[in-house]
């Protein structure tokens, strides 16, 4: 068989034109799926997005691959069946921070309780962007919206935290205006073996605009931001002149140099610690107490369930004396009639 | 030790009688349930009809002695055709007050009581409200009474396995298994094949109920406390091989061998919920049939798995109960739109709300064909009686494939926990289901359509083939998504016809009787055997009755109209206010009388029969 | 400036018209629906009597300048009595080729086309498929073209206020809403206080539409172009203060009055979804009326929380469309078990599933009447404009709190967004909801009656009233759960005919028009002006035609079947494929015709009067 | 006005039969709390229990307080609406592993975030007991049940983890037959002001007996449990001879007096951290690799959701110019027809 041309990133592009704002920061999300696609050369026909309802949802519509855009929430639900079904299918969840820890929270926790191979992609805009600007549980704390004109008054959710809290083996978060990093994210999600639960930081310009400025501006990032490396100490700041440090009994902020500081003193990452301690530890790091991870928090390899079940599956199938119907019907006592 | 004189003393005291019906009734931990359904199979497999029904309270184990707490098994076995589980017991075991209070309603005149005196204590007595002992104080004259002191019997019969009291007491139903064996002529080898199966790791439990079932047996053969003990002969049933089936295992069976004579996976979803639970137990348990099976986190996620699962191209179901479909009814409309096959069982209980979890109604027709938003519709099949679920099942199935359309199957829970014999089929007389994933990339488009107007079935994983569905209005044949108002108005239409159509594909009703007359009795659903029964009793009275039973609800068989218009009245029995007659009303245009029951409990035959004659002679 | 000359020559230029029906269309981005709402509060403060109707994309910012991306406004304004937002167009105010496209369809021939000029580039022709410039190919010689650099004129409008080519851009809107004003002789004053209001924290936004407003204005009245400009006359509406309401504003307000006639805390519970969130919008402004809303984490938990807050004694009302109410259905049933007091709004929009979600329909009728498991029955009430919105919500609200029950109310995405005058009302002219709370603790038994079956309500915080309540079925007076078979069927029935007798409680059906004819038009819903509009035109034409719409469509009003049989036939139009029709059938086994639209989109007068002619005539 | 005498356990007890299983780990857990009821002399008409559907959710019905048996898995949303509108009540959730976590896990996760104050009680029987022993998300891994005949192949939650991901600011573990300390937990969850979430062991002796024994049983439960108590160090065993320790990157396991380890080395618990680190790390101690924690894993303070919502309603009542109808309907642009 001759080889087949490589996919470029546009060769993932289906033909429905892209409805977003113009200036959404899904456009750029969008350019990095399909680019890391054709990195990893993911062959168009087993590929499947699966989408629940927002602006995010929208995404499966734009990629040229199968897809689902089923009903709010209930992505993880509907990609669960399809995977325990197809296993050898990449099967990914497009949700929105509204869709999936809203209306889909419970889903998305049995999904990745279950340790299900498949990448759930979450498009944190902290706001709702389809229904024009209700507050989400991701809002900040006594946000003004439409839904809530004199400030919001629940505390919202760590998506991070909540992912860990659910036993996932696999968590990252990525700003869809850093292109590389972003790209770097979601190719490591695809790799990873189980669940793959990604927090992306969107910037919805029209109902929530400059909500992560502070992480996504090129002049602010290097103070706000930390980015975790697998066994590098967490440094940050224009000249990593800073770091985090495990005091005993929390994180804090240190200078290098400063009161005898060095590299040494520093928290280092380990994304394969079997313990999710550190990697909740990490996800509890908020602007503005402290500059905010992004990259890769958790990373460890457990069987998937879809894997086990079809074991389970193909051992009966196997050892099974007979698997005929007429055996199964026959089954428990039988009499005969003549 | 039989002595010839017993022999012939024993022969004498047989007694043939054509049918009878048997309740064994105790607390819910008195094992009633496992009593019945080893008298069930040894009496068919000593060759009779049959049809059961048990009864439990909501709770896993109601305080003891309570009337809350009582669990009943009854059996209607004859040497007839049998159809229904009985209207009225002949013979009922009560294991305690409890018990006799809450069933001795059912009992015939005469009919037999075999009671556990021991178990008739003063505080026992008090719990249930009996201000006397009713085997004592002479309340029951009209009843055979007999009362024996089971319990004592049974620690007896088990004494020196080394047991505690309270396992050893454990065993007392099997003691009273015994003695209905012996009372019916039935045989003992199923059961003591079972329990040598079962408690092969626990010798001294499996000695313990071998021996006490054998004492009661012995029992009911020397104490001479009966006049007699029955004889009931063989059904004259159609030569084959039989087993028992209960209306989930039918559907269990139904869905397995559909999958294989469509040559798919098959998929159930499904999260837990009463009287539904077993179908996912049974298929949990047929992995070595390639089945997979999902316990869900709750019922839409059930139904949303079953979504993704047929998109990948699986047989996909999900079964539940009422309060399940109403979880689920919003997914079931993206089913719909994105006209995906799947099978959503409800097996029916008491509503509205949690309602009565263990008791079965008819009460959700309304939902299944009205219960989403939108023009949403559904095609419903309802299964008639246990063995009935089996080929209802594979229905569905059928036109969930064919179609390229959510089903509703509509069970209940009397056919769920119910059972009767069924002649198992002939693999290779089941018709094959022919459906194909489209391959074919050469103009694809994932809307367009066949002459059944179904859509291609094309799974990920084909080249070429990459298109995407969900729950916005779609184009007619590109399926993109669509706001004009022609191409909706044109889709809500099509989606319509489509189910529609699907009277082309079934077969007319059939009339059980002449086609004209002047009543027609019309039923859907496990009150099948009640209304045959009644019919056929009113029908050898040379009454001028006829019956047809809907298994296609919606869409109605195309000869329905027809049908109903041959008769001058038309009765409708429902377990419900009158849910179907609603429906039969619009369609037609045609009035019709209602029997409406919302007891919890399926139709007896009297019931159904007397309104016949009420409206036969009225 | 202005010269006596020019005055004179104004005057000769203004037509005084009946009516007019103007659309303004643009990119969603291009402030289209604010263009609208200003306009309409000119108009009614005016003096005129309108009807509006909105109509914008799914998606929020749809790319620029394509069909998809059109949003629209139109408004029917009238110096009589208007119902509908018209049929046709007499004015299209189009910003770009796109909102031409879409909209040319719907203008009358001779209409009037006020486009900009600037937005006709080559580049946006082809966006849409045009292969030349319908402005000036003279494919539109049937129509008024008035093609003017709009985009050029509000540039120089807003010249020298330092505003960024993007923002200033963005004023283009007001620009063609000051030539609408001068064309149709609107007062400027109300968007003038709006603009200084609106943007008082930035002055050269507010200094640019201002300019461009009165730019817009001041060249209608220079440039002669059109040949003349209209005067509506204020229609002849009864005296009272008047504001516009839209159909979610008038259930806010309902529902707020509601808490206030029955002395109750208001409690809304909502989870976002179009055409629903803006009651929730509204309400969580009206914290100073003690309101309190809940923005739950979806429509099942709102639904639950009013459960919730009404066992507590709250007025709970929880707002959604179709999908989430398919998602509170289960917990409808638990209200309907517990009979708790709640209202459910359903602004219906297109189905099925996440169908057309901005457009309107009128198919969750059955869903609504039908939709949950077992026998649970709930009454079931719609709105007929947006001011009868106010009204019906109140009604819901009497009738969940006088009979113990959850009541579903249905709008659409119609009558939601749309607005029409309305005549606030004397405060003491509205009725009280005279409904207390159980507080006496003898005898206090929680399922006991009162004549309109309700039971009492009995809050937590209430002296020796302790009581449970739940899902599962109750008995009778005491409320504890009972499995008792006869007991359900009496509750059952009796669930039912509390709901039955609301009857004895709502008005009878009223008739427009004699009582007796050939033809009965009967309606329920948003279809109400459209048909009341035909109706009249045909009556006009002394046609043997009545109309009667229905706000209470579980029960009925007892007087239906009394209507119905005053005429030879009965019209039946509704926004699906003939729900309420169905159930007309069942109930009095009366045929009817039904007219059937399902495109999103409400009933146009014409298509309900041609109706008519053809029914009477043929 | 007299004094009311002293209401004690039985004087809350509603008239209704109890109708659990002899033996079920449930009656123990109702003897505690009417228990605490009566040392916190509760008054009757101000509790209200809700709950979902399960065995543990009859519990409602045996109080006599005032009760709602909701749906499955909607208790901590129907107790939202209540606790909102009546934030004077007490006002307690009942719930099951599986009306918790699987069917009901968003609407705990959102009652938990919100903080409001209601105390949810979880019974933990890690199995669903009233439809008659499926496995629950809180079953083992590889747990043979009903519906897994073959052993369950998905991870299980942990409660508590969940909890604390969820922003809880108070969690805590029981025991159902540690009827102290039981009662001690109960109390405290009582007593603390935001949502308290209690995770109690309970054992289904009828479907998945002796799931706890390891924690329960008298002879085992000191190697096996560690006690929490705030500002204490983390000891167990009969003698309180082994201890907790963080290594810097993980707990571990150590003997007092083994390699000179001394109580001064152990951790100590602070209930009271801002940060929930501690209470996750704790969380994720699970038998038999580790003792596992029973008590108060955290307790901090901060508004509930009701208060802060009914102080905005309060605000805008006090502060709006005017709250007649006649101004609602008033509001926005007006004309006058004569
Ligand atoms: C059952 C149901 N409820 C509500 C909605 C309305 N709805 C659509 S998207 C959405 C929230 C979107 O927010 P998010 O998930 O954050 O996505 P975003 O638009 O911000 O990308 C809501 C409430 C719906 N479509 N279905
Ligand atoms: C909507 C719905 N789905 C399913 C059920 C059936 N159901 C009742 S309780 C239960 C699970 C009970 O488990 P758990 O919450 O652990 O309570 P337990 O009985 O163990 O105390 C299930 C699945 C139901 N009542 N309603
Ligand atoms: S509303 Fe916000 S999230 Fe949605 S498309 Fe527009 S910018 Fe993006
Ligand atoms: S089944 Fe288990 S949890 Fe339920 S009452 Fe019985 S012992 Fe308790
Ligand atoms: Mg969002
Ligand atoms: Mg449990």
């Amino acid at each position: 068989m001759a080889t087949l041309p490589k996919l470029s990133p546009k060769d993932y592009a289906s033909d429905q034109e892209v409805r977003w704002c113009p200036g959404c920061g899904d456009y750029s999300i969008l350019a990095q799926m399909k680019k890391v696609f054709s990195t990893l050369q993911i062959v168009k026909e087993n590929a499947v997005f699966v989408s629940g309802i927002g602006c995010s949802s929208r995404f499966p519509y734009y990629m040229d691959t199968y897809g689902i855009h089923g009903i709010h929430g209930r992505a993880p639900a509907i990609a669960a069946g399809l995977k325990i079904m197809r296993p050898e299918l990449s099967v990914w969840v497009i949700t929105g921070d509204g869709d999936g820890l809203s209306i889909g929270g419970n889903h998305l926790l049995h999904a990745i309780r279950r340790n299900l191979d498949i990448n759930i992609i979450l498009f944190n805009n902290r706001i709702y962007g389809l229904t024009k600007g209700q507050y989400s549980p991701t809002s900040e704390f006594g946000k003004k919206t439409k839904s809530t004109p004199l400030g919001s008054v629940d505390y919202p959710l760590h998506p991070l935290s909540v992912a860990i809290g659910a036993e996932a083996t696999f968590v990252a978060r990525s700003i869809d205006v850093h292109v590389k990093h972003l790209a770097d994210v979601l190719e490591a999600a695809a790799r990873h073996k189980g669940v793959s639960f990604v927090e992306i930081y969107q910037n919805c310009n029209i109902f929530n605009d400059g909500a992560y400025e502070y992480a996504a501006d090129r002049s602010q990032r290097f103070d706000n931001v930390v980015e975790l490396e697998h066994g590098k100490p967490l440094q940050f700041g224009k000249n990593k002149e800073k770091g985090i440090r495990w005091n005993g009994s929390d994180l804090e902020i240190v200078t290098i140099g400063e009161n005898g500081i060095s590299e040494k003193d520093l928290l280092v990452h380990n994304e394969k610690a079997e313990s999710p301690a550190s990697a909740f530890l990490l996800s509890r790091m908020t602007y503005p107490q402290f500059p905010e991870p992004i990259g890769i928090f958790r990373n460890i390899e457990r069987p998937s369930y879809e894997e086990l079940i079809q074991n389970q599956v193909r051992h009966a199938l196997e050892t099974g004396s007979d698997n005929s119907l007429e055996s199964f019907f026959h089954s428990g006592e039988t009499w005969v009639v003549e | 030790m039989t002595t010839a004189t017993e022999q012939s003393h024993l022969v004498k005291r047989v007694e043939e009688i054509e049918s009878a019906t048997v309740r064994f009734a105790g607390d819910s931990g008195d094992g009633m349930q496992l009593v019945g359904e080893q008298f069930t199979t040894a009496t068919v497999v000593f060759g009779n009809d049959i049809s059961t029904l048990p009864d439990y309270p909501a709770e896993i184990r109601a305080p003891a002695g309570t009337l809350a707490g009582v669990s009943g098994f009854q059996i209607n076995f004859s040497s007839q055709e049998v159809h229904t589980p009985g209207d009225r017991i002949d013979a009922l075991f009560a294991l305690n007050p409890a018990a006799l209070k809450v069933n001795l309603p059912d009992l015939r005149f005469g009919g037999v009581i075999v009671a556990d005196a021991d178990a008739f204590t003063k505080e026992n007595l008090e719990k249930v409200g009996y201000k006397s002992n009713p085997l004592e104080d002479d309340s029951l004259r009209e009843y055979k009474v007999v009362s024996i002191p089971l319990s004592d019997m049974n620690f007896k019969a088990v004494e020196g396995l080394g047991l505690d009291r309270k396992t050893a007491n454990r065993c007392k139903n099997f003691f009273a298994l015994g003695l209905a064996f012996w009372l019916y002529d039935r045989p003992m080898e199923p059961t003591i094949r079972w329990v040598q199966q079962k408690f092969v790791k626990r010798p001294a439990i499996m000695d313990a109920n071998l021996r006490t079932l054998k004492a009661g047996y012995h029992f009911g053969e020397t104490a001479e406390i009966f006049t007699s003990s029955y004889r009931i002969n063989r059904a004259v049933i159609p030569p084959g091989t039989y087993r028992k089936i209960s209306g989930n295992e039918g559907i269990a069976m139904g869905l397995v061998a559909a999958a294989k004579l469509a040559n798919k996976p098959l998929f159930y979803a499904s999260y837990p919920i009463t009287p539904a639970s077993d179908i996912l137990h049974s298929l949990s348990a047929k992995k070595n049939y390639g089945v997979v099976t999902f316990q869900a986190e709750d019922e839409i996620a059930a139904m949303c798995a079953v979504i993704g699962a047929a998109y990948g191209g699986s047989l996909a179901v999900t079964g539940t109960s009422g309060p399940g479909v109403a979880l689920k009814s919003e997914a079931i409309g993206l089913a719909v739109m994105t006209e995906l096959p799947a099978v959503i069982v409800n097996v029916q209980r008491g509503g509205p709300s949690t309602g009565l979890p263990t008791k079965t109604e008819q009460a959700d027709l309304f939902q299944a064909i009205f219960g989403r938003n939108g023009e949403c519709p559904v095609p419903v099949v309802a299964a008639a009686t246990p063995a009935d679920c089996f080929e209802t099942a594979i229905e569905a199935c059928r036109i969930a494939l064919q179609f390229m359309t959510p089903v509703i199957l509509l069970s209940d829970g009397y056919l769920a926990n119910g059972s009767e014999p069924w002649r198992i089929p002939d693999i290779d007389s089941l018709p094959k289901i022919d459906v194909n994933y489209h391959t074919n990339k050469y103009n694809f488009q994932p809307y367009s359509r066949n002459e059944r107007l179904g859509r291609p079935w094309a799974v990920p994983g084909t080249p070429e083939l990459q298109h995407r569905i969900g729950g916005l209005e779609k184009q007619h044949i590109t399926g993109n998504v669509n706001y004009d108002p022609d191409n909706h108005e044109y889709m809500v239409k099509l989606r319509d016809e489509k189910i529609h159509g699907i009277q082309e594909d079934i077969p007319p009703l059939e009339i059980n009787g002449d086609a004209t007359g002047d009543l027609l009795v019309l039923g859907w659903g496990g009150a099948y055997g009640s209304i045959m029964t009644a019919v056929e009793k009113a029908r050898r009275e040379k009454r001028s009755v006829s019956s047809a039973h809907l298994r296609y609800l919606n869409p109605f068989p195309k000869n329905l109209e027809n049908v109903l218009s041959g008769f001058k009245k038309i009765l409708i029995p429902e377990l419900n206010l009158g849910q179907l007659r609603f429906i039969i009303r619009s369609r037609f245009l045609i009035d019709s009388e209602g029997l409406n029951k919302i007891k919890g409990k399926p139709f007896q035959v009297n019931e159904i029969y007397e309104k016949i004659v009420d409206l036969l002679e009225n």
